[in-house]
């Protein structure tokens, strides 16, 4: 047992101070017909040693950076995560302390935090940003109990089609048992239908939801759409893509009242889709419905400037069933790796990051579109995403065929949206070289590519 | 003291990063999108380079105590060693850089993992579901409530009402209340365990859910489980297990056999995820056989490869009435791959070996300080123990709040305080089973000196430390939460 | 220039502070004749992003433990190294630090070189240890010249055939230009010819240098060969293997007066042999001749008990020319290693690790050995490697045929020792599973593995 | 200040560490080894757990400056910023778990990296031929008189004298010694250069080699070099570069340029490898073609893939009169890693920036420091200077050490004091190229303060540290080198 330090002398010295005669007396408050009689049916220990082959195996059956090309998107980006930001979050006391109740021996943390939250209201263009939240989905949901409850509207809330249907499938089980009804609005042309839009927000609507580049990659008409939340009442809640503001403007810019987005591409892996971090900020005005753990400047008892956690009276330890929320932790650690990201690649480097996602994507959607078998599905200008269409329909055999030569070629769409069974979404960020490109372009040609993945990787190209 | 921001370092012209040159043709930004979808200025971020940063950080990290550099008593959070193993393995490309979305005979390493976890969570609750998918220990609260309501609408019944003791953590009714019920407090008793007058007394057909902490918040085994359980049942009611201190009953007892239906893990708490500061964690959940139909997807299932008849293969599956999903994509697979290298790395003598010593810890620590410091419900106790300084408040004017800071001038961080609300001048000790004998002597040696202490020393702690105590007052008062 | 921080403004303001027109004035020093007319001929500038992707392509091209299985030993070794290792010598404090000159802000250092010294010194059984040198080989070079300065025999040194032939070849180097003679004594069946040995023992031999277990892996008479030496007033040197002393008589124990080993099987992966960790421990009677830094205890002017760099009298800041050696670094951050690694597995670990690898590596001998193509080559007991010999006489393609199929089946030995051109020396370490010496086995005499290394490694085992 | 050592935690009966179970068949180990080889009992190591282990040297770690956390103004140590990207490339498993005696087509990457790498050094050095293999600098030193020893052996040539300035690192005379060479010291004048008259009188048919640091070790570059060389190869002898100093000619002139011969490089100086609390570097070394042959092997070589002409092929050589070896094995190749990366980082016009900026920082920092404290041999600088507290000494009775320790109190860690020994009361200040303006000005700004201060008060200097100075003689007298 490498993790425990009790030898059974220590065992017998502790007990005899307690004053029992064995462990097993500790547990005698249990009742013995709800013990359990037998170990419990899980595999035996494993050394050090045996784990890491184990694991070692596991990760080898899994197609990864380190021997495939990603096309995927869709809310999970592979953008370069500096060595910088591995450093500084794998510091012992960072990633190894807890939520920073005790200011005085914290302000690492707390400080951090600050900055965090300094960066996300200036990026966005908003007045207030939490110290985080779960993930992008649960960031727009919890964004959505917020309006709610703001506008005292519990009757409709207003989602575009083009939102990250999964972001639009917690929205909805969020609210569920709540009474609120979840409107969906449609976005047949890759962009919400601003027309049907407006017939559907009305005077019980507390907010409409847009994101923008949205699920598909397309650009919205975002400052219409803000306009026609703000004539009813509502609150424009805003999903944004944090790497497109190198080049876009600003949430809190064009209009939203509340800035959600999942804050993966700054500086944390994909893991699979979790653990990521949630972004949420939001007008001044908003603030004391804000959800999660917020710090703020104050001075200690000798007159100096400190940072401690605020605003608690809003949180669930002191108001329980009254609070704004029931988030009671953050996602610290990514809020510290997104703040080392953005510290490092600074506001030149955020645009490079950007335009190159850009222009490779632009890149790669016209050469897919100028062969005889894909076809562009929507005309709106795009970021880093875009939708394609196999004329031949096969778009499941192409991604599993392609993912042989090693090549996550893109996102089949049809579970999502049945009209686009023959489509899928192709993602291109600033880590795509042009030989991935031309190789990917082939492989979905031929369903072979001159050189694989592995070997595009070993020629360092 | 120095105390600049990374924004105090900017000097326009620094950088951190050089990105490559475009290796497409490019084409001017303004002909690929309209212009009034552009910014009209730079992002506002700081511009410094890699060695500014990187020193800014290694110094403000060194501000934190943590559990790598000292004990972390934080009652009710579990604050046991995080294996290096697990950090290792969570930083592997083969986890670490899989896309959510892969098809799954790329990622047949990344789900037989999961499923792996799946197996182990339910055999060690005793429930017969479960789903990895929530972010957190409030998040899976969440979410079984939402099973819970989806089950009882399967139903055509409109169950309003769920239960919460007082000394519950705040989540729990904060959790119901997000679910759409009606969040009603039972009174918890002398002894910390549930009044069960009063839990009869507000016991009626409307009940949806009886939350129930256990080991309760004060560290004892709730004797009535198995009546409270039995009474919600009779009801319709269903139980549901706060899983945050599992730590203390691991291979002892499993929520399953005390008659819950439903429970949440805390795998950074109880299987030694990293607390990161705040986060992340996870949250998955474990229920009875007739909720799991109500899971959030998709959860992993095991069967034969399509291609290879005979071969396990693993896959994604959305249960037929699910409530749907509580964020996107699967759930926080890093945190749980740490807490499923954490139970291999135990097997089931290990998990026992935990909870017992976890308890003798707590035990010993209590018997070593509750002549000097009393522990109201606690001859005995699980893993934890909830003191209370209310006589030396009365008697001296020293509160939990003096001994906490004062605490952490010895270089121990402070226990939970004033948690639960229950106990007056709460101060809740968790050692975990990570602690030596010769720290728990030491950390009680320091309490006993701290009693002693004059009442102005403690007033005016911590004294040897970055800062001294911040005016929370009036941080809440004028909130300034972002640098100009 | 992501780690250069003068900007163009913060440069003419420092120019202007020193008086200089431009940074070229600053040097002027320089004759321009001397100076290089044109920017140096090396690749243009890249980016991180572009260094990552160049360096995992280079890295992708070799073999290595992620998608190989190796068998290689002969001084550098396939053991585990645990993540709590990496842990600690990852910590900026540590790796970005230097030599602890300011004891009063290095004690962390200077403690963790104590703690090594003395870790070393109890392994070995000897009195006094540096805090390292490196590597194996020349730690055992500077061993040598310590026993021909303490000896004042500056006539031969005595080395056995068995010795690793580069730690031969780096004493032969050190000592080619100051007129001592090394020779050289066979080991025809394994194990140094003592019959051979007693003969060139003589009064002008300052040491006898003997590696125990062997470069063959066989374990020598090490006691008898201390007593020819000790007998013919020479030191003793001995070439350990640490993890061997799980389960071995210390070199102290069995008569050696000198110790050195290569400690990279202590924490330290095998980085292409480099860097590693020289390891030297000695007899006190032989301290003020001992190279290398070495730390002491002190107290400090409160009285407080600290530690210092020591003995500095010794070296080559203050001596010079009559120092006893030039090394003014060690190898700290490996030696920090090795004392995490010894402190990891304590005396029960160090024993598990040296019996696993004698029962592993006698299992392999043996079903090599019961082959028809494979005889093992010597008779004396091995440790952890062992000798064997390919009777069809290609192991030159042996070897490489395995390793097109993952395995690194082991070390020709032709080029060292030309009567052994159809030997390869075998390493198998606490890490090789079953399943691996099975299939090394089905490789060699088939030139094919049912399962590659890759399969293997994927399944776990 | 708690100061257990490792033993001091140890308990009997704890680990740290659990191997596998045998998965072969296991025989006795006496059935396997003769008795007389085994140990009688088991090895005297402590017995901690992980979590011991973590926190113990997780907390030692705190008690270090380094360069991450603290400017590190280290004359003649170059400790500039390590970045993070290059410890990333050297713990990947295709560098990090590669045997050194892997077939060569089983590590063409290793091979191109060093190949790469031998190219680049000769290229900056302006040197014909590269050996990767000395593991520090003064290994590289060694080797390089080794080198020339066997050159003139070579020839029949028993030359004897190797000539070094009195200002040289001490490695130089040492390393001297230790090839077989009698040193003779040359001196220097009160501008910091070698003394030509001087110089000439030790000039004679017997020189073997002149070993030069250049820029030396006062940061003047040698306004002689050119006659030196010239002269020194009049005699038939060989220059030494020690390449120490390199940071400050990058890209500005090459060894091979100004007459040397040889040269080592510390690639943990110049090129960034961190300097790990003293080691581990490299010593690689370049030299002219004529010694080509004598360098240690192997050297790696670009050919031909035997199996597929027209692709390019490494391969491993070992020159035709090869000096042998100097260690084991091919070389540092991890810190050569890094020193790869920092290049290919920098490319031509960055690496003269790296030296422009060097050279920039050191001027600035002269200009800021030299009124109050003055620099014998600077009214311009290389890439470092060596100011001298001897006329404070003599005033005022502060030392070089005073002000080096107080510094510590202001969270800098201390120049280099004491070294060159021409200089009374030296201190040798360095600040690389990757600090700040503003950390030079606060920098000066605290020396200027220091010098002002009472003198007593620096005498007792450092007074905020962990510890104070340690008594050295006591630790010298009775050297104390390891725990019973």
């Amino acid at each position: 047992m490498p993790y425990l330090y009790n030898t059974s002398d220590d065992q017998a010295a502790m007990l005899a101070a307690i004053g029992a005669q064995s462990i097993e007396e500790l547990f005698q408050s249990i009742p013995s017909e709800l013990r359990l009689d037998r170990p419990l049916n899980i595999p035996p220990a494993m050394g050090e040693l045996e784990l890491e082959q184990h694991i070692r195996g596991l990760a080898a059956k899994n197609l990864n950076g380190s021997n495939a090309v990603t096309f995927l998107g869709g809310g999970s980006y592979d953008h370069f995560v500096p060595a910088a930001v591995d450093a500084v979050a794998s510091r012992s006391e960072f990633y190894t302390s807890y939520t920073p109740y005790q200011a005085e021996v914290s302000q690492g943390n707390l400080q951090a935090m600050f900055e965090y939250q300094s960066l996300i209201t200036r990026l966005t263009g908003l007045d207030v940003s939490n110290c985080s939240l779960y993930d992008g989905g649960s960031s727009a949901a919890e964004a959505v109990l917020m309006a709610a409850d703001i506008t005292r509207r519990k009757g409709r809330v207003v989602v575009a089609a083009s939102v990250h249907p999964e972001y639009r499938q917690t929205i909805s089980t969020y609210v569920a048992n709540l009474g609120i009804e979840v409107v969906t609005v449609g976005a047949e042309n890759g962009t919400v239908d601003i027309a049907e839009l407006t017939s559907v927000v009305n005077d019980e609507t507390s907010c409409v939801v847009l994101q923008h580049p949205n699920f598909f990659g397309c650009l919205e008409d975002a400052e219409t759409v803000a306009q026609v939340a703000h004539d009813a009442g509502a609150l424009m809640i805003g999903v944004f893509d944090p790497i497109s503001l190198g080049l876009l403007k600003r949430p809190g810019d064009w209009g939203a009242d509340i800035a959600v987005a999942e804050g993966q591409s700054l500086g944390t892996p994909m893991s699979y889709g979790g653990p990521v971090l949630g972004i949420l900020a939001c007008k001044e005005k908003l603030i004391r419905r804000l959800p999660g753990r917020v710090v703020g400047t104050t001075t200690d008892r000798r007159g100096n400037p400190c940072y401690t956690l605020t605003m608690q009276t809003r949180e669930q330890h002191i108001r329980r069933e009254k609070s704004t929320s029931n988030v009671c932790s953050n996602q610290a650690l990514f809020a510290l790796r997104a703040t080392v990201y953005l510290s490092l690649v600074g506001p030149e480097g955020l645009k490079s990051v950007a335009n190159l996602c850009l222009q490779k994507s632009r890149y790669l959607a016209d050469k897919l579109d100028s062969t005889s078998r894909f076809e562009l599905v929507f005309n709106s200008p795009t970021f880093k995403e875009f939708v394609v269409r196999d004329k031949e329909n096969a778009v499941e055999d192409l991604v599993a065929d392609a993912a042989k030569e090693g090549y996550l070629a893109g996102i089949p769409l049809g579970g999502w949206y049945p009209n686009l069974a023959d489509c899928m979404l192709v993602c291109v960020t600033e880590k795509r070289t042009r030989a991935q490109l031309d190789a990917l372009v082939e492989v979905l040609q031929t369903g072979a590519a001159k050189a694989s993945a592995d070997e595009l990787i070993q020629a360092g190209i | 003291r120095d105390t600049k921001l990374i924004f105090d370092l900017s000097r326009p012209g620094c950088r951190g990063a050089v990105l490559p040159e475009c290796d497409v043709p490019a084409a001017d930004v303004t002909s690929l999108l309209p212009a009034s979808a552009l910014a009209e200025s730079s992002p506002e971020l700081p511009e410094v380079t890699e060695p500014q940063v990187i020193r800014h950080f290694m110094n403000l990290s060194q501000l934190n105590m943590s559990v790598d550099t000292h004990f972390y008593p934080l009652g009710s959070c579990t604050m046991k060693y995080n294996p290096k193993r697990n950090e290792r393995a969570a930083a592997m490309p083969g986890f670490a850089e899989v896309h959510p979305y892969q098809p799954d005979e790329t990622k047949q390493g990344m789900l037989e993992m999961l499923f792996g976890m799946q197996e182990m969570l339910k055999e060690i609750s005793g429930l017969e579901a479960c789903s990895l998918q929530p972010a957190a220990g409030a998040h899976g609260e969440l979410t079984a409530l939402l099973v819970a309501a989806a089950y009882f609408n399967d139903f055509g019944e409109n169950r309003k009402k769920v239960l919460v003791p007082d000394n519950a953590h705040g989540t729990n009714p904060a959790s119901a209340a997000m679910a759409g019920f009606e969040s009603v407090t039972v009174k918890t008793n002398i002894d910390g365990g549930v009044d069960m007058e009063d839990f009869h007394s507000k016991l009626d057909d409307d009940i949806a859910v009886f939350m129930i902490t256990n080991p309760n918040t004060v560290g004892i085994f709730e004797s009535h489980m198995r009546e409270l359980a039995d009474a919600v049942h009779a009801r319709g009611g269903l139980i549901y297990l706060d899983g945050a201190n599992m730590n203390a009953i691991l291979g002892v007892t499993r929520p399953g056999d005390f008659g819950a239906d439903m429970q949440h893990y805390n795998p950074h708490k109880t299987f030694s995820g990293p607390h990161g500061g705040g986060g992340p964690g996870a949250g998955p959940i474990c229920v009875v056989e007739k909720l799991a139909t109500y899971l959030p997807g998709p959860v992993v299932e095991q069967g034969e490869c399509p291609d290879n008849a005979g071969q396990t293969y693993y896959s994604l599956e959305t249960p037929a009435k699910s409530i749907g999903k509580m964020r996107a994509f699967f759930g926080n697979t890093g945190v749980l791959l740490r807490a499923y290298c954490y139970i291999r790395t135990h097997g089931p003598d290990g998990l026992r070996a935990v909870s017992d010593n976890a308890v003798l810890n707590a035990n010993y620590l209590l018997s070593l300080v509750k002549d000097f410091l009393p522990v109201p419900q606690g001859g005995r106790c699980m893993h934890e123990f909830v003191a209370s300084a209310s006589k030396l408040k009365a008697e001296r004017g020293i509160s939990a709040m003096d001994i906490a800071k004062r605490l952490l001038d010895f270089g121990f961080h402070a226990p939970t305080v004033y948690f639960p609300l229950t106990v007056k001048e709460a101060i809740m000790i968790e050692p975990t089973e990570t602690e030596s004998k010769e720290t728990l002597d030491a950390f009680a040696e320091t309490l006993r000196t701290i009693v002693g202490e004059d009442a102005d020393l403690l007033h005016e702690a911590p004294h040897s430390t970055d800062i001294s105590r911040p005016n929370e007052v009036a941080a809440a008062r004028n909130p300034c939460l972002s640098c100009m």
